[in-house]
């Protein structure tokens, strides 16, 4: 049913992409990361379409920072991300897909 | 029936309505009250409230057991809409009724609500309890210094998609 | 202050139906709040229901009664016109009474 | 991490393809008259057996057991003490001596059904709940947040007086006001959140299905029993907050109350509802 496959490829696609730092983070890395994340997240916005996720993914990320644990905080800064491109997709997709579901 | 009842101020004839109006033959005689137990008189049983589980309960407030009888109607959903107000309602053809009471099995504490049915008053009682999880609701009917219960499953869990 | 007691005391030949809606948060003591603290346990203990001065029901309530409680039954011997006088206290002391006239 | 997002753009784009293949007719002419039939007719022929007013019970006229629950709760229905909150509120004068009737047509009774209207000269779609604020800063008051309980009182109150009487909504041909109501429709199909779910993928695909201890409510006269006594609240709600909550549930960040889309949204639901009757303020689970 077309309900459950397009809602299965959101969330697992956001699993998938769990990054493992090589060597240890500086907080430089997750300055890069938590931009890149929070400026697809607006983008978002935008388009009227962020995810609660994001947002709590990027506040883990600068709780983890704040805490020292750059490892950490640039992981979640990089699921942010993700997850926030993931919703600026949807909602570029759906500019279009929503006609489909019309009732005619 | 009708489905939408539009008709705010006028009370209702909906099929709940005969829960109330249970006639009950033979209240002529007066019960001999034998003030053993808090039920009977009016303090608050405030230690049968505080009991964890259903045994305990019962015991502190009646302090004897009760036996499943078909004569104790009790009405309750099948699944809750909510286990914050799920409407459970009892009935008895029982005669020379004291008190009623509503347990929750495994609600922290069993004991919900405790009724005083004193001389001239119908043995029925209709209310609003809250469930923690799906549990057995009993309700117990103390007729005649005796006590008899009925027991039904109501499905409770939490509504929308998560979120 | 309008009163917390809703009433609706009906009497259809000598049986009188009395319902009873009560305006009150009725919190258990086991739910947290937004910031995650325990919401103090504050609810009805005892509802009182007298007709011409005797008592005709008795509600002894603990911590799974619903919010704003409601209750139904009925009685024999209220009349049209009859005081029906309804009074509430709970765990912290607090109270409220109402008196409706049989319809 | 690139491949992971093209994976991602790549489903997504095969999934999106199949679907809008099937239906490319283009909808682009708007015409809410047939909107509101082809509606109407979806949820009659879905439900047989349900008349058309049975519809305003949302999910308490698709289940007996709900249904059970509803009559009992009806019987004496916890959204009392709001409904009396809103007709003192509504009556109380502001601190200039004026009141809330004055703003509004016929004193404010009975009028909730022609709620939402388009205003033609602002060009946007005035809610109940925005002309009541819109009448307390007339007249010198601070406006009430849109998801709290003094809103629901004041709107239970006024839907209350209009009990019985059908939606009443009115498009004007203002290019303007077929672009709110094409924008509330888009709003209501489109998927969000991370559940990637549209009101339609609850509301139409779904009525009447179990989503754990709820009963889906059918989209047609959804907003009729608004504002609701909800026991999972354990108290008021506007549509606003509705609107808000549905959003949290698929994990979507709300809008603002009030904003754009949420008054156009609920423009088109209303006018799809055309003609069943107000039964607010109602109680639900």
């Amino acid at each position: 049913m077309k309900l459950f496959s397009r809602s299965l490829a959101l969330p697992l696609a956001a699993i998938l992409l769990a990054a493992t730092p090589a060597l240890a983070a500086s907080e430089a890395d997750f300055k890069t990361a938590y931009a890149a994340a929070d400026a697809a997240n607006k983008e978002a916005g935008t388009l009227r379409d962020q995810w609660t996720t994001t947002a709590s993914a990027l506040k883990d990320a600068k709780k983890a920072a704040d805490a020292g644990d750059f490892d950490k905080a640039v992981a979640e800064a990089k699921e942010a991300e993700a997850l926030a491109k993931a919703s600026v997709f949807q909602a570029k997709a759906e500019k279009e897909a929503w006609k489909a579901e019309v009732i005619r | 029936m009708n489905m939408t009842d539009t008709r705010f101020s006028t009370p209702r004839r909906l099929i709940l309505q005969g829960i109330g109006a249970v006639a009950l033959v033979g209240l002529g005689n007066i019960p001999f009250v034998s003030a053993a137990f808090a039920a009977a008189n009016d303090k608050y049983p405030e230690d049968a409230f505080k009991a964890k589980t259903e045994a305990d309960a019962i015991k502190a407030l009646y302090g004897k057991p009760a036996e499943a009888s078909d004569k104790v109607k009790l009405d309750a959903p099948e699944i809750a809409e909510n286990g914050a107000v799920v409407p459970i309602s009892v009935t008895t053809t029982l005669t020379d009724v004291t008190s009623i009471s509503f347990l929750v099995a495994d609600n922290p504490s069993a004991l919900a609500a405790s009724y005083v049915i004193p001389a001239g008053t119908m043995p029925s009682v209709a209310n609003r309890i809250k469930m923690a999880k799906t549990s057995k609701v009993t309700a117990i009917i103390e007729a005649g210094g005796k006590l008899y219960s009925a027991t039904k499953e109501v499905k409770v869990t939490v509504g929308g998609c998560g979120g | 202050m309008a009163s917390t007691i809703r009433v609706r005391a009906s009497a259809t030949g000598d049986t009188t139906e009395v319902q009873a809606l009560i305006q009150h948060p009725m919190d258990s003591g086991y739910v947290k709040d937004a910031k995650g603290d325990l919401i103090p346990a504050h609810f009805i203990q005892q509802v009182t229901f007298e007709c011409n001065g005797k008592s005709v029901f008795v509600a002894d309530w603990g911590t799974a009664v619903s919010k704003d409680p409601y209750v139904k039954f009925s009685f024999k011997g209220g009349n049209k016109g009859d005081d029906l006088k309804i009074s509430w206290v709970d765990n912290k002391g607090a109270s409220d009474t109402t008196t409706a006239k049989i319809a | 991490m690139r491949t992971a997002i093209q994976i991602v753009s790549a489903a997504l784009a095969l999934a999106t393809l199949v679907l809008t293949g099937p239906a490319a007719k283009a909808a682009n002419s708007v015409d809410p008259a047939a909107d509101a039939k082809a509606f109407q007719k979806y949820f009659t022929t879905k439900f047989p057996k349900l008349k058309l007013s049975d519809f305003v019970n949302g999910p308490y006229s698709l289940n007996e057991d709900m249904h059970r629950q509803w009559v009992e709760k009806e019987e004496f229905p916890p959204y009392e003490f709001a409904l009396d909150a809103g007709k003192e509120m509504f009556s109380k004068p502001f601190k200039n001596g004026k009141t809330y009737a004055d703003c509004f047509a016929d004193k404010g009774i009975g009028i909730r059904q022609n709620y939402p209207y388009f205003d033609e000269k602002e060009g946007k779609v005035i809610t109940l709940e925005l002309a009541l604020n819109r009448c307390r800063e007339a007249n010198g008051e601070a406006p009430i947040s849109y998801v709290k309980d003094d809103m629901a009182a004041l709107t239970a109150y006024m839907a209350f007086t209009s009990r019985g009487k059908p939606f009443d909504i009115r498009i004007p041909s203002d290019p303007r006001a077929l672009a709110a109501f094409e924008n509330g429709k888009e709003y209501f199909y489109t998927r969000r959140g991370q559940l990637n779910f549209s009101c339609a993928s609850c509301h139409v695909q779904n009525p009447g299905e179990r989503i754990r201890a709820e009963i889906l409510a059918p989209a047609l006269g959804i907003l009729n029993a608004m504002p609701i006594y909800r026991s999972e609240w354990g108290g008021m709600g506007t549509i606003s907050r509705r609107f808000i909550s549905c959003n949290s549930q698929t994990r979507g960040v709300p809008l603002d109350p009030q904003s754009d889309e949420y008054r156009d949204l609920e423009y088109y639901l209303s006018y799809v509802s055309n003609g069943l009757p107000i039964s607010g303020p109602g109680a639900r689970p």
